[in-house]
C-alpha cells in the first residue's frame, strides 16, 4: 500500500513536471511539421514565462499574464519566421540566437522593472493558476485504489496541466484531421506542392510558427504562475532542448511526443526525489545519469537503434522556387 | 507506335491560351523575349525547343509560378491577371512540372484535395472528393487507388495523379512540361493515349518537350522556342522533324560527326555481372555485362532513370558494387572494397558525370579551386605538406587555354562561368590527365551550340587518341553521332548491343522500351 | 647558534604579525572605509542566504552613512575577477558570501595584503582573512523540535539545497531536535542537487515539498537558498506548515510559515563592517551560535498564533540548554554521520 | 549564364558584417534607452572596462582567447557543412582532460607537461566531438540535435565526477584539487616581468600566445592543405566530393575532432592558465560565443580574432559595467551576443540585396563616367 502511494506521488509529480515539455513539444511540432526548426523554444519559454510572471505581477491575474505570454511568445515567433521565412536566413542559427538574446533580455528588464537581479516578485495566489478539484474528488478520497487514483493523480492540477493534456488530441484533430492541418503537413514535406496547389507557402509557414508561439507561451506561463511563483532568470534550465528531444523522440507526431514527454518528466520527476538517497543494495543513485537518460535515449533514437525518426522532408529548407 | 496526327479541325474558334509580348529577365539572363502565342481550344499544342530556350519559364509564367516583366495573359478571350498559382487555377489552367509537386508522405486523395479540400474539416470534403475522384477516373481511364501513399507508386503512376490533382481542379488547360522525361516508351504511349483521351473531352493539352518524334506523334500545333524567343508556329501535320530541329537550333545541325573509322585495341574496361543498389536498396543495375577497348567509344543509350546514371557513378567509384566485378586492365577494380574515386583516378580512369553542378563542380570554389577536385593529393599540385596554389594556377590557366574556357580566369567563382565553361573546364580537368578510360555522362547537356561540337570533337580526339571512352546519353543523336557501339539499358538491364551502323532510333526506341535487340531489328525489317 | 634567538623571535613575532597588523596599523583605524559585498549565485533577493547578508549592508549604510559596492555572481568562475576587482580598487573590507568561493579567496587574499577581507560559511586560513561560520545545527535543532510538536501528523519533512555536509549538518540538528520533542517522529529529507543550481531552483523544491507532503508531512523546513522560497510557496498552496532558514521567513507567508532558523549573515557581514571601521577588526575564525546570538529562531506577529505555549516554553528551554552545554548536539562536519 | 553580381571582399568580409553589427548594437542602445539609462555613458564604461586601465587589457584578451578557440572551433565545422553547436560540452569534457593530467602526471616537467596538458584536451574533446560526427557521419543524425545532447550529457557527466570521484576530501564545493604551482601556464605578466617589463597582474597568460598559433594553424589547414580542401568541399558539396574520391563521412569526422580539439584548448586557459582546478560550468556559455564570433568572422581566423576581441571587449567591459550601473547586468552583454547571431548569422541576407544595389549603381555610374 505504501509503495503503491509512491507510485500515485511519483506519477503525479510525473504529471506536473511534463505539462511544459507536453506544451513545448507540440509547439515544436507545428514548426518543424511545416519545415521550419525550432530550436528556439528554450528562449521562447523563458520569454513567455518572463512576460506571464511580470504581467502577472502587475494585473493580478494568471490570464492576464498567460496572455502576455503567448504575445510575447508569438511575437518571437514572428521573428523567428522573420529570419528564416523571409528572409531565409539560417532556422538553427535563427533559433541559437533567439535562445540566447531571452536568456539576457529578460534577465536585463527584469532587474530595469524589479530590481531584485533579474527575477520577478513572488506572485499570490489571485495572480497565479490555483489547483483545481475535479468533480467528486473529495468524495471518492476513500476509497481503494481508485480513490487515490482520481483524488491524488488526475485532480488537483492546475488548468494549464488539463490544457496541455487536452492540447495533444486537439493537435492531432488539426494535424490530420483538418485543412489547416493537411496543408501544414505537405508545406512541411514538400513545398511546391503547396506553393501550386494555389496557397502560399509563406504565410503557411508564419501561421505554424504562429500556432508554435501560442502553444510555447503557455509552457512558458505555467512554469511561472502556476508550477512556480515567480520568474528567475534562466528559470527553463534546459527545458526547451528536452521537449524539442521529446518531439524528435516522438518522431514528429502527438502521441508518440506526448509518451516521450511523460517518460521524460518521470525521469526528472524520479531523479529528483532520488537525489542523496541511498537505496538498500544499490546504494546512492547516481542522479545525473537518471538526468542525462533524456538526452541519451534521443540520441540513440537517433542514431537509428530503435527505430527511425524521419524528420519532415524539407525540414529547415527555405522555400526558394526553383529555376 | 501510337500515332495521332493533328486533325486540322481548329479554325475560328476562341483560342484557349493567348499570350502577347510576354518578356521576362532573371537578373542577365533573358529568358522570355516578347512571346506571342496561340493555343487553340480542344487541340493538343506543343511547344518546342532546346534545354533552357525558355519553354519551363513561360509555361510557369501562364501558371503563376513567376510573374513576366511585361506582357498580358488572355484565357478564352478574357485578360486574366495571374498572380499566382491560384489565379491560374481559377482560370481553369492546370499544370504537371517536370519533377512532381506530391507529397510523398500522402495518399493519393489527399495530394488530389491539396488546395481545395472543401471546408476547413477535412471528412466532409474528402467523401466528396473521393466520389468525385472515382468519377474523373472512370472517365479517363486513370486508374489509381486513391488511398495509396504517393512515394510508393511508380513515376508513371504519379504522374496520372498529378493529372488527376489538375482535373480535379476543374482544368480545362493542362499544361504538361517535359511529361516524358522519366517515363518508358510504354508508359508514354500510355500517357499521350491519356491526352487524347483529355482532348476528346473537350480539353485543351500544352505539351513542352525537346523531343521532336513526341511532337510529331502527339500534337496538333506546334510552337518552337529558341533562345527565348518564340520562332515558330506550324501545323504538326504541315512541317517536318528537319524542319523543326533546324528551327530549334537556327541552323542545320550535322547530325552525324565527321570522325573516322574506330581502331579498336585492347579491352580496358571490362564488366562482369555487375549490379549497382541506390541509397534505398533498390537494385538499379542488374547484372550488367561488356567491355570497352582502347581506341573506342561505346554509347550507352536509355531513357533516363534506367539504371544508367548509377552504372556510371558505381565504375566512377562513387556508388558501390553489389555483386559482380570490375576489371581495368585485368585488374579488380570493383567499386567498393577499398576501391573509391579516388583509387580510381590514380589507375586512370577519368570521370565527367551526368549532374555537372551537383556532382563535378563546387560553384562556390574559384576556378582553380575546382580544377583540381579530385586530384588534390597529386604531388604536381603539392608542397611536401600546403598545396602549392602557384602551381595549381598555372595548370588551371593551362586548361583554361588548351579548352578555350572563357574568361580565363583562375580566380574567378566556378559559379560565374556559363554552364558551356564549367563544362569544358570539367573536361579540361579530367582529359588532361591523359587517362586509360574516360567515363562521360550527358556531355553536352545545358550547354549551349558552340560548344556542343567542341566538345564532342575532343572526345573523338580522346578516341583517336587510343583511349576507352564510355559515354552516357539520353540524346539519341548524341549517342549515335559518337558512338562506335551502342548499348541499351532498360528497367537496369542492358538489354543488347547495336553497332554504330546498324543503330537508328526506331531500333534504339523499340530497345529502350526493352524490346528484345533482335526482335527489334526484325521490327524494324518490317515497317 | 648565535642566530637562533634572533630565528625565534621572528617566528614567534610571526605568529602574531596579522594580529599586529590588524590592531595597530593606523591606516586600519579609519573612518572612511569603501566597504564591498561579493554575494553568491543566488543572488542579493534571494529571500534567504544572500538577502541576509544584503539586509546587514545596507544597516551598516543607514547607520554609518557609509555607502558600499556588491556583486552578483553569474557563476562561480566570476568570483575571483570579482574579488579582484574590489581588491584593487582600494575596496576594504571585502565581504565574500558563501562557501562556493572559498577557494578563489584563497586565491586572491594572498595577493593583497593590505586589504581585509571575511567570508561566511567557510574557513580561509590566510592571515588576512576572517572566516565567519555558524553552528546551524544548534538552531536547526530547535526548529525541529517546534516542527515536532507542531505536527499532527507525527511527519515532518526538511528540503535541503545542494547535497553537502554543511546541510546535512543541519538536517542531522533537524532530526535530533525532532526525536527529542517527539522520540516517535518521522522526518523526511530530500535534497535538491549537487550542484550550485541547487540554491535557484524553486520549482524542484516545490516538487520535492509537493512530495513530502504527500508522503504526510505537515510541516516542512526548507534550507535551500533561493530554492526555499519554492518549498514554502508549495507548503502555503498546499495549507501545511513551512519553516524558514537564514532570514526570517516568517512574513512570506503569514500563518503558513511555524518559524525561521535565522542565520544572523547581517550581523556578520555587519559586524564585518562595523569591525573595519572601528579598527577592532581580526583575523581568524569566527563561529557563531545561539550564544552568541547568531543563529536564533524567529518568533514573531506572523507566527504568534501558531506557537502554543508549551512549544515556545520547550524552545526556550532548549536553547538555554544548548547554550549552558546541558545539550550538547552532534555535529555532522565532524565524521560525516548522523546518530539516529 | 550567372545572374549574381560578386561583391568585392571588402564589402562581403568587411562593410556587411560592420553593417550587422551596427545593427545589433543600435537595437542594445535602444534597450539600454527603454531601460532609462545613457547609452553613451554605457559605451564610455564599456570602452573603459575594456582598455581604460593596464588590467583592463589582459581582461579582454583573456576572455579573447577563450572566444578565439571556441570560434574556430565552430568555423572548422562550419567549412565542412556541419553546425557545432557542442563546442560548451567539448570544452567542457576537455577541461577534465587537462585536469586529470595536471593532477595525475603532476611528476612532469613544465615544459613536457605544456604539451601533455594540450593533447589531453585535445583527444578528450576531440573524442566528445567524435560520437555526434560518428553518428552524423555514418548514421545520418542530425548534428545539430545531437552536439545540444552531448552538452547536456557532458554537464550531467561532469557533474557526477566532480561531486563524487574529483571533489577532495572534505570540500563541500564541486570542484577538483588545484594544480601543482608548477605545472600552471606562466601569466603574460609574469612572463614580461622576467623580461624586466612591468604589467598589471591579470590572468591573461600563455594560453593567447597558443590562441594565435592556432589561429594562423587552422588558416593554413583550411587553406593551403589538400585536407583543409577536402573539409571545405565536402561542406560545399558532399556530393561532389564523393565524386572525386573525398569520403564525405571521414572528413565530418575529421573536422569534428578537430573542432572539438580547438573548443577543448578553451580549458588550457581557464584550468591551466587562470582556474588551476576544474570548475562547474567553467565554460560559462564561452561555447555558445564561440557561434557569434565564427559567424561575424566570417569563418576566416583573422575575422574570428578580431570578432573575437570584440566580444573580448563586451564581455571585460559588460563586467565593469555591472559594477558601475546597477540597472544594467552583464546581460547587457548576452543581448548583444544574441542580436550579433541574429542579424549576421540568421539575418544576413537581409542587407546584402540593398548593398548589391547600391553597389551596382555605383559601379555602373563609375564606369559610365570613365567612358565619358
Amino acid at each position: 500500500m505504501e509503495n503503491f502511494e509512491l507510485v500515485i506521488l511519483l506519477l503525479d509529480a510525473t504529471l506536473r513536471t511534463s505539462t511544459p515539455l507536453i506544451l513545448a513539444a507540440l509547439a515544436g511540432m507545428f514548426s518543424e511539421r511545416s519545415g521550419t526548426i525550432n530550436l528556439a523554444l528554450e528562449g521562447m519559454m523563458l520569454g513567455g514565462a518572463f512576460a506571464a510572471a511580470a504581467v502577472a505581477y502587475y494585473a493580478g491575474s494568471p490570464w492576464v499574464g498567460l496572455l502576455a505570454a503567448i504575445a510575447a511568445t508569438i511575437a518571437l515567433s514572428l521573428l523567428h519566421g522573420f529570419a528564416c521565412i523571409t528572409h531565409k536566413g539560417n532556422q538553427v542559427v535563427s533559433g541559437m540566437a533567439i535562445n540566447i538574446l531571452m536568456s539576457g533580455f529578460t534577465a536585463l528588464v527584469g532587474i530595469a522593472l524589479f530590481a531584485q537581479g533579474g527575477k520577478t516578485p513572488a506572485l499570490d495566489k489571485a495572480s497565479r493558476f490555483q489547483p483545481i478539484t475535479l468533480p467528486g474528488a473529495e468524495a471518492v478520497r476513500d476509497v481503494p485504489i481508485l480513490g487515490p487514483i482520481y483524488f491524488e493523480l488526475l485532480s488537483g492540477h492546475n488548468i494549464l496541466v488539463y490544457i496541455a493534456f487536452f492540447a495533444v488530441p486537439a493537435a492531432w484533430w488539426v494535424m490530420y484531421r483538418t485543412r489547416f492541418g493537411l496543408r501544414l503537413r505537405a508545406v512541411g514535406e514538400n513545398p511546391g506542392a503547396v506553393d501550386t496547389a494555389g496557397i502560399s507557402v509563406v504565410l503557411m509557414r508564419y501561421r505554424a510558427v504562429v500556432c508554435s508561439g501560442v502553444l510555447v507561451g503557455m509552457s512558458g506561463a505555467y512554469l511561472s504562475t502556476a508550477q512556480g511563483a515567480s520568474f528567475l532568470q534562466d528559470m527553463t534550465a534546459g527545458k526547451g532542448y528536452i521537449a524539442l528531444a521529446a518531439m524528435v523522440f516522438g518522431k514528429w507526431r502527438p502521441f508518440p511526443a506526448l509518451f516521450a514527454c511523460l517518460l521524460f518528466g518521470f525521469l526528472d520527476a524520479a531523479a529528483t526525489r532520488l537525489q542523496g538517497v541511498i537505496l538498500p543494495g544499490i546504494g546512492e543513485v547516481p542522479v545525473q545519469l537518471v538526468q542525462a537518460l533524456p538526452y541519451v535515449l534521443t540520441v540513440i533514437l537517433l542514431a537509428g537503434f530503435i527505430g527511425r525518426a524521419t524528420p519532415p522532408k524539407a525540414l529547415g529548407r527555405a522555400y526558394v522556387k526553383e529555376r | 507506335m501510337h500515332q495521332m496526327h493533328g486533325t486540322g479541325e481548329t479554325g475560328a474558334v476562341q483560342p484557349a491560351i493567348e499570350l502577347r509580348g510576354i518578356d521576362k529577365r532573371f537578373g542577365a539572363v533573358h529568358a522570355n523575349k516578347e512571346i506571342d502565342l496561340k493555343v487553340d481550344k480542344g487541340t493538343i499544342h506543343g511547344i518546342v525547343g532546346e534545354n533552357g530556350a525558355g519553354k519551363s519559364t513561360l509555361m510557369s509564367i501562364l501558371y503563376g509560378f513567376y510573374q513576366a516583366d511585361g506582357g498580358t495573359i488572355h484565357v478564352d478571350g478574357k485578360l486574366c491577371d495571374i498572380k499566382g498559382s491560384e489565379d491560374a487555377i481559377a482560370a481553369g489552367i492546370g499544370m504537371v512540372h517536370q519533377h512532381f509537386m506530391l507529397v510523398e508522405t500522402f495518399s493519393v486523395l489527399e495530394n488530389v484535395i491539396l488546395g481545395v479540400e472543401g471546408g476547413a474539416v477535412l471528412r466532409d470534403g474528402v467523401d466528396k472528393a473521393r466520389v468525385e475522384l472515382e468519377r474523373l477516373e472512370r472517365e479517363y481511364s486513370l486508374d489509381i487507388d486513391p488511398d495509396a501513399i504517393v512515394g510508393d507508386l511508380s513515376v508513371g503512376l504519379q504522374q496520372r495523379v498529378e493529372i488527376l490533382k489538375a482535373l480535379y481542379r476543374g482544368a480545362e488547360i493542362l499544361i504538361l512540361d517535359e511529361p516524358t522525361g522519366v517515363l518508358t516508351p510504354q508508359e508514354a504511349d500510355h500517357l499521350f493515349r491519356i491526352l487524347a483521351t483529355l482532348k476528346e473531352q473537350g480539353k485543351t493539352v500544352v505539351l513542352i518537350t525537346h523531343k521532336l518524334r513526341e511532337i510529331m506523334a502527339a500534337t496538333d500545333n506546334v510552337s518552337v522556342m529558341r533562345q527565348g524567343a518564340m520562332v515558330a508556329d506550324r501545323k504538326t501535320a504541315q512541317t517536318s522533324p528537319e524542319e523543326l530541329s533546324e528551327l530549334m537550333v537556327g541552323r542545320r545541325v550535322l547530325l552525324r560527326l565527321e570522325k573516322g573509322e574506330a581502331n579498336p585495341g585492347a579491352t580496358v574496361l571490362q564488366v562482369n555481372d555487375l549490379c549497382v543498389d541506390n541509397a534505398q536498396g533498390v537494385r538499379k543495375v542488374k547484372n550488367a555485362s561488356f567491355t570497352v577497348r582502347a581506341g573506342e567509344i561505346v554509347g550507352i543509350a536509355g531513357v533516363s532513370g534506367n539504371g544508367q546514371s548509377e552504372l556510371l557513378e558505381a565504375l566512377g567509384g562513387i556508388r558501390s558494387a553489389s555483386e559482380g566485378s570490375v576489371l581495368l586492365n585485368d585488374q579488380d577494380v570493383t567499386p567498393g572494397k577499398g576501391v573509391d574515386a579516388a583509387e580510381l583516378r590514380k589507375r586512370g580512369v577519368a570521370h565527367v558525370p551526368e549532374d555537372r553542378h551537383r556532382m563535378a563542380m563546387v560553384t562556390g570554389f574559384t576556378a582553380k579551386e575546382a580544377a583540381i577536385l579530385g586530384y588534390e593529393d597529386d604531388p604536381a599540385y603539392n608542397n611536401s605538406i600546403l598545396l602549392d596554389w602557384h602551381a595549381i594556377s598555372k595548370a588551371t590557366a593551362n586548361m583554361m587555354l588548351e579548352f578555350d574556357v572563357r574568361p580565363d580566369d583562375p580566380d574567378l567563382k566556378a559559379a560565374n562561368f556559363s554552364g558551356g565553361n564549367q563544362q569544358k573546364l570539367v573536361l579540361a580537368r579530367e582529359i588532361m590527365r591523359d587517362p586509360e578510360l574516360l567515363l562521360v555522362g550527358q556531355p553536352t547537356r545545358g550547354v549551349d551550340i558552340g560548344a556542343i561540337e567542341f566538345i564532342h570533337k575532343r572526345i573523338v580526339a580522346m578516341r583517336d587518341a587510343g583511349k576507352a571512352v564510355l559515354l552516357v546519353s539520353v540524346e539519341l543523336d548524341e549517342i549515335m553521332s559518337l558512338a562506335d557501339r551502342i548499348l541499351v539499358m532498360c528497367d537496369g538491364v542492358i538489354i543488347g548491343e547495336v553497332s554504330a551502323a546498324e543503330a537508328n532510333e526506331r531500333v534504339l526506341g523499340l530497345m529502350m522500351a526493352g524490346v528484345d535487340p533482335n526482335e527489334a531489328k526484325a521490327v524494324e525489317g518490317q515497317a | 647558534m648565535q642566530r637562533k634567538p634572533l630565528l625565534g623571535a621572528i617566528a614567534v613575532l610571526s605568529a602574531f604579525l596579522p594580529g599586529i597588523i590588524a590592531t595597530s596599523s593606523p591606516s586600519f583605524a579609519d573612518e572612511t572605509i569603501k566597504p564591498a559585498v561579493v554575494y553568491s549565485t543566488g543572488g542579493k533577493f534571494d529571500g534567504a542566504f544572500n538577502q541576509s547578508a544584503f539586509t546587514g549592508a545596507e544597516k551598516f549604510k543607514t547607520d554609518t552613512g557609509i555607502d558600499y559596492r556588491e556583486f552578483e555572481l553569474r557563476n562561480d568562475t566570476q568570483s575571483q575577477q570579482a574579488i579582484r576587482t574590489f581588491a584593487r580598487d582600494g575596496h576594504d573590507p571585502v565581504v565574500v558570501i558563501g562557501f562556493q568561493q572559498a577557494s578563489a579567496l584563497a586565491e586572491v587574499a594572498p595577493e593583497f595584503p593590505e586589504t581585509r577581507f571575511a567570508i561566511v560559511d567557510m574557513v580561509v586560513d590566510q592571515p588576512n582573512v576572517q572566516s565567519v561560520v555558524f553552528r546551524e545545527h544548534e538552531g536547526s535543532f530547535i526548529v525541529g523540535m517546534l516542527a515536532a510538536m507542531a505536527s499532527n501528523s507525527n511527519t515532518i519533512g526538511a528540503v535541503g539545497g545542494m547535497d553537502i555536509p554543511l546541510i546535512r549538518r543541519m538536517t542531522c540538528g533537524y532530526q535530533l531536535g525532532a526525536h527529542y520533542a517527539k522520540p516517535d517522529a518521522n522526518v523526511l529529507v530530500n535534497f535538491v542537487g549537487t550542484t550550485g543550481a541547487a540554491w535557484n531552483d524553486p520549482i524542484r523544491g516545490g516538487e520535492l515539498t509537493k512530495t513530502q507532503i504527500g508522503k504526510g508531512a505537515d510541516v516542512v523546513l526548507q534550507l535551500a537558498g533561493g530554492t526555499g522560497i519554492g518549498v514554502l510557496q508549495a507548503a502555503s498552496d498546499a495549507k501545511i506548515l513551512g519553516i524558514g532558514s537564514d532570514a526570517n521567513q516568517n512574513g512570506l507567508h503569514p500563518g503558513q510559515v511555524l518559524t525561521s532558523m535565522v542565520k544572523h549573515v547581517d550581523v556578520a557581514v555587519y559586524e564585518a563592517f562595523k569591525a573595519a571601521r572601528d579598527g577592532n577588526w581580526q583575523p581568524g575564525i569566527k563561529s557563531l551560535g545561539l550564544a552568541e546570538g547568531g543563529i536564533d529562531w524567529a518568533l514573531d506577529e506572523n507566527n504568534r498564533d501558531l506557537m502554543t505555549d508549551d512549544m515556545e516554553v520547550a524552545a526556550k528551554k532548549a536553547k538555554a540548554d544548548i547554550i549552558s552545554g546541558k545539550i550538547t548536539i552532534h555535529d555532522y562536519m565532524i565524521d560525516n554521520t548522523c546518530p539516529n | 549564364m550567372s545572374n549574381v553580381v560578386q561583391l568585392p571582399r571588402w564589402i562581403d568580409v568587411g562593410v556587411l558584417p560592420l553593417l550587422n553589427l551596427l545593427l545589433a548594437l543600435v537595437v542594445s542602445a535602444l534597450l539600454v534607452l527603454a531601460i532609462g539609462e545613457n547609452p553613451v555613458e554605457v559605451v564610455e564604461i564599456l570602452l573603459y572596462g575594456a582598455f581604460g586601465y593596464d588590467e583592463a587589457w589582459g581582461y579582454t584578451l583573456y576572455y579573447t582567447t577563450n572566444f578565439v578557440f571556441t570560434g574556430l572551433s565552430f568555423a572548422v565545422a562550419f567549412h565542412c557543412g556541419l553546425f557545432n553547436i557542442g563546442a560548451e560540452g567539448q570544452a567542457y569534457v576537455g577541461g577534465l582532460g587537462v585536469t586529470l593530467a595536471a593532477l595525475y602526471l603532476d611528476f612532469l616537467p613544465f615544459p613536457l607537461m605544456l604539451v601533455v596538458g594540450m593533447m589531453a584536451a585535445a583527444i578528450f574533446g576531440a573524442a566528445w566531438a567524435y560520437i555526434p560526427a560518428y553518428l552524423q557521419a555514418r548514421r545520418g543524425s542530425h548534428i545539430v540535435i545531437t552536439t545540444i545532447m552531448f552538452n547536456f550529457i557532458a554537464s550531467s557527466l561532469m557533474v557526477y565526477l566532480l561531486v563524487n570521484v574529483l571533489r577532495p576530501q572534505g570540500s563541500m564545493t564541486p570542484e577538483s584539487e588545484q594544480i601543482a604551482e608548477h605545472l600552471r601556464l606562466p601569466f603574460i605578466h609574469d612572463m614580461a616581468a622576467a623580461f624586466g617589463i612591468d604589467m598589471a597582474s591579470s590572468p591573461l597568460n600563455l594560453s593567447f600566445v597558443y590562441a594565435i598559433a592556432a589561429s594562423i594553424l587552422v588558416w593554413m589547414f583550411i587553406w593551403h592543405t589538400r585536407w583543409g580542401y577536402a573539409i571545405r568541399t565536402v561542406g560545399a558539396n558532399a556530393v561532389a566530393a564523393t565524386y572525386g574520391g573525398i569520403d564525405p563521412g571521414r572528413y565530418i569526422i575529421i573536422a569534428m575532432m578537430i573542432s572539438g580539439a580547438l573548443a577543448s584548448f578553451m580549458a588550457l586557459n581557464e584550468v591551466m592558465g587562470v582556474q588551476h582546478r576544474l570548475l562547474i560550468d567553467f565554460t560559462a556559455g564561452y561555447g555558445f560565443v564561440g557561434i557569434a564570433v565564427a559567424l561575424m568572422g566570417r569563418n576566416h581566423p583573422f575575422g574570428i580574432f578580431l570578432a573575437a576581441l570584440l566580444f573580448g571587449m563586451l564581455y571585460q567591459g559588460g563586467a565593469e559595467l555591472s559594477f558601475e550601473i546597477p540597472t544594467i547586468s552583464n546581460d547587457m552583454v548576452v543581448v548583444i551576443q544574441g542580436l550579433v547571431i541574429l542579424f549576421t548569422g540568421a539575418m544576413e541576407h537581409m542587407f546584402r540585396p540593398r548593398v548589391t544595389k547600391i553597389y551596382t549603381a555605383w559601379r555602373l555610374r563609375r564606369d559610365r563616367m570613365e567612358a565619358a
